[in-house]
């Protein structure tokens, strides 16, 4: 395993620290319990947005903590959530009268830790909402199971239901717009190689010299089918037609897409993919009106990329085009 | 009959059988998860080592692993255990010293406790398939009238079959069950490491000392 | 070779395509000879900065093309400079008056190409002026070998002379100001992993499992030296003293710092690196006064990361804070 | 004497041996620079092949590759070839037909363009180290009375000469020259393809027809 990495145990509060160092503007870390939080507190009963998750997935969530996004992010071991006394005290940090919205994605261990912070802050009398994000088309939606995994869209829910909670929205109105965009996106990955968990030393999964997975998850979790190495175009569509015909897109309709890498894809790469992915959604007459192309939610060194497609109507990409500022996403500051 | 010393050495051979075995549990868990349950338990069970002290009754013990691994597993089986242990040590309430029946009652309520915050059924595939055989088994052998070290060895029997029988099991809570059929064919890691838990339970509580 | 890739020969072409399609409010793409230049042409006598080089490094050259930094980018093949077609073409588009500004990183074959170019534009009675980058300290310099090889500042330089040409600076000043930083900054690099050339197909170069080259190139070229696998700190010392060193920085100097990912290279460990760099640095007194932590330039799918620091004084700082609205790098805007 | 023809053939033949060494320049390429000479020259060669029309002269086939090599290859080894063979171009001018002194003159005019655009000396270690050699073989071998043919075979060989002595030397141009003392013991990728252009012509321009 090679890494820039000095021990195991220090790796992600080291990377938080980076953080903090390199955006002491924007974020400051909070190690005991292990939390990122915007380094000025917003004025007034504005909602607090907390997300948080496993490490590895760098920019999100920590790279999202600034105006017009998250309030903080509590960054978990390496793959595993954070622990609920993580959240709570962000919660607890960023309350400020106006109640506070947990931005979760649908892994069962985020699920039942953010519930337990959730138990602990609502006994305290603070206002605490859930959103979960359960958006990758690559899982077959079943109610008997923990259902889809949250993958790219929770980049989505965090700067729509930010910017509405940057103007002061109501905790019932930022719930809305979460969960209105939670339920307006969908996203597929693949995987060229598998990552590396630095405990582990080796790596998930292994993939022949010309094998790829498609419909992998974001901790390398196996995914559709394993197939032979394609072109980009081809893998392209493997991810795109699913997600179109989940998202049910029509003519007519305007999206916000976002053509992500994984972690080792190099930039040049994702811009061939993407240009495949405006050539499909343009040719079924998708408009596209915004985009995103590069790392957003990555699994550490894994190379590979995945799509995420926002049906945005006009209050959505109002919210998107309102202005961020945050380590990974800035526009209109 | 037990108490906080068993306890003890219940808690510190679940340890120590969580360090032989983390990196197989890992390996489970690389084939239809993330690849992070051995190491979930392990940094679990070596704060648990560390913050252990004194504690005077067999559910202070519990008690005490129980807000550790909440505070320092994550994950899904962070959150689990921590509540099975949480409500067991609830079971245990102060008292000095467990019989036989309270350690049913403990047992089951840890399950209890593993059902309400997962919501896992039988043969979802998850550390339900080894805890509630196990429970199940150790509360059948005291009723049949065996002692209580029989009653464990059944009961670390019934887990380790428990966790066998997940083999074939297709996944539908947790990170396996986005697997759908491909999780097939792979032991669930939880599973094994409940069975690692009535393991050490087996060789630690019979209550005949050490 | 695993890559999202298409064909080797539209590789570029169509990363280019991507590229335009995922920013068409900034960049157009041009085929025939290849440049991408601002959607939108700046008002008035504005002069006219145009970069280039090999492809692969991206976001490199094409990623910093709009308001505030390039007016256009020619990229060459993978790691091969651009022809002077694809420069005097841009330098004709961008040209308005004002002159025309070649931003060029110190290689042989760019230096060549870019002549020819200015050559060509010259005869046609427009002001060219080149600065040129050479600013990798791996590489001993001396007066009779090809000089310093040019990395990471070649960013700053496009983004300060971006600022002042974007104010309506003449051309003199202009280039006063690229040269200043050009003068004003030092980089090194490492890499934990070669790149694969995709016409190649093959790693450019072999590293053992517990190898790393410190000094390295953005082309996979050799560095300083091969040496074991250290961690994330003993790297980032054997990367900062040199840079430190070579740019004389002594207490109480300002400076911009550039933690720069190899293309491969997982944020959270660049994360890390850096925390060391802003560690080194305010040891020895410096201020970081900015951060960048991210891909910038890379080299494919190098694994690795560079450090580039630049002394910045008043008027370069001014300009750094300047808005940029660029693919890549964007603020204020 | 060389016509328009004979000078199609050299640089057909030139292009065939770039085709056949391209994996081997690039691989010299990997080793003190960027693993892309053979990818270059031949993206070059086969555009050359493409454009190549029914130029009249020899000065014109010149002319046509000159300008697709500069347009085309890219790197240091585009302008360095175009340029050559731009001043080759010139030299012959318009001219039918070349005779030895003709072909001495264009050689001698390649060389000091690619001195003049590279700015390499001798033992730089660039293609110059197997230019000059060959050039200068020429010359003196035409000038000892030896027939072309001769002289060509002796520019040839003393083109892959100077390629083989390249190995020994620390470069101070071009890409290599980042690696200081390290670049000894490899050869120039530049002066390779430089001896394979020296090998066409020995095999092309002999002027007694293909
Ligand atoms: N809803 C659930 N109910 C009971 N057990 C579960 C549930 N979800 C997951 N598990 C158990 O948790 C184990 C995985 O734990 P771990 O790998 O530590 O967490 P994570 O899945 O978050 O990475 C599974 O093997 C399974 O036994
Ligand atoms: N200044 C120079 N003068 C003469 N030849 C040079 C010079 N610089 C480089 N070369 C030649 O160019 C060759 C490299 O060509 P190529 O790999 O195609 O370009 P690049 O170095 O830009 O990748 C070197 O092997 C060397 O022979
Ligand atoms: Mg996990
Ligand atoms: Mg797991
Ligand atoms: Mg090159
Ligand atoms: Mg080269």
């Amino acid at each position: 395993m090679k890494k820039l990495i000095n021990t195991i145990e220090s790796f992600v509060d080291e990377a938080c620290e980076g953080l903090a160092l390199a955006h002491s503007d924007l974020v400051q870390f909070h190690r005991e319990p292990r939390y990122l939080a915007r380094a000025t507190a917003p004025k007034g009963r504005k909602v607090g947005l907390v997300s948080g998750g496993g490490s590895g997935h760098e920019p999100l969530h920590g790279g999202f903590v600034g105006s017009g996004m998250l309030d903080a992010a509590c960054p978990g071991e390496v793959f595993t959530s954070p622990v609920p006394d993580q959240m709570e005290a962000a919660g607890r940090a960023v309350s400020n009268g106006g109640g506070v919205l947990f931005i979760v994605k649908n892994y069962t261990g985020d699920v039942m830790n953010f519930d337990l912070a959730a138990e602990l802050l609502r006994a305290d009398g603070i206002d605490v909402r859930t959103v979960l994000v359960a958006d990758d088309v690559a899982v077959q939606n079943s109610t008997w199971t923990a259902g889809r995994r949250g993958v790219g869209n929770t980049v989505f829910v965090e700067k729509l239901a930010g910017a509405v909670a940057e103007r002061g929205a109501s905790a019932d109105e930022v719930e809305r717009v979460a969960k209105k965009t939670s339920e307006a996106g969908r996203s597929m990955g693949m995987a060229l190689t598998s990552c590396t968990v630095p405990a582990k030393g080796s790596p998930t999964f292994e993939l022949g010299e010309l094998e790829i997975e498609i419909g992998v998850g974001i901790h390398g979790e196996p995914g559709r089918e394993r197939t032979a190495l394609v072109s980009a175009d081809e893998i392209v569509d493997r991810l795109a037609r699913p997600v179109m015909e989940d998202l049910g897109l029509k003519r007519g309709d305007q999206v916000i897409v976002m053509t992500n890498g994984m972690g080792s894809t190099p930039l040049i790469e994702l811009y061939v993919a993407h240009r495949h992915v405006a050539q499909l959604l343009s040719g079924s007459g998708v408009t596209i009106v915004r985009s995103l192309v590069g790392n957003y939610i990555t699994s550490l060194d894994m190379d590979g990329c995945s799509l995420t497609v926002l049906r945005a109507d006009d209050e959505l990409l109002g919210l998107w085009d309102a202005p961020v500022h945050t380590p990974a996403l800035r526009w209109g500051a | 009959m037990v108490v906080a010393a068993d306890m003890r050495r219940f808690v510190e051979r679940f340890a120590e059988l969580i360090e032989q075995n983390a990196d197989t549990l890992t390996e489970l868990d690389a084939a239809i998860g993330d690849a992070d349950h051995g190491i979930n338990m392990r940094r679990g069970v070596r704060a648990v080592l560390e913050r252990l002290g004194d504690e005077p009754t067999p559910g202070a013990v519990l008690k005490t692993v129980a807000t550790t691994l909440i505070s320092k597993v994550g994950g899904a089986s962070g959150p689990l255990y921590g509540t099975a242990f949480l409500r067991a040590s609830a079971a245990a309430g102060s008292k000095e010293s467990l019989d036989d029946a309270d350690l049913a009652a403990l047992f089951s309520a840890a399950l209890e406790g593993l059902r309400q915050r997962g919501g896992a059924q039988a043969e979802d595939k998850t550390m339900i398939d080894a805890f509630a055989p196990a429970v199940g088994a150790f509360e059948t052998a005291l009723a049949q009238g065996h002692p209580r070290k029989d009653a464990l060895q059944a009961a670390r029997s019934a887990a380790y079959a428990g966790s066998d029988a997940t083999i074939d099991l297709v996944a539908r809570k947790g990170r396996a069950s986005y697997l759908g059929e491909r999780s097939r064919g792979h032991r669930d890691p939880g599973s094994f490491s409940t069975a690692l838990l009535f393991d050490a339970a087996a060789s630690t509580l019979s209550g005949d000392g050490p």
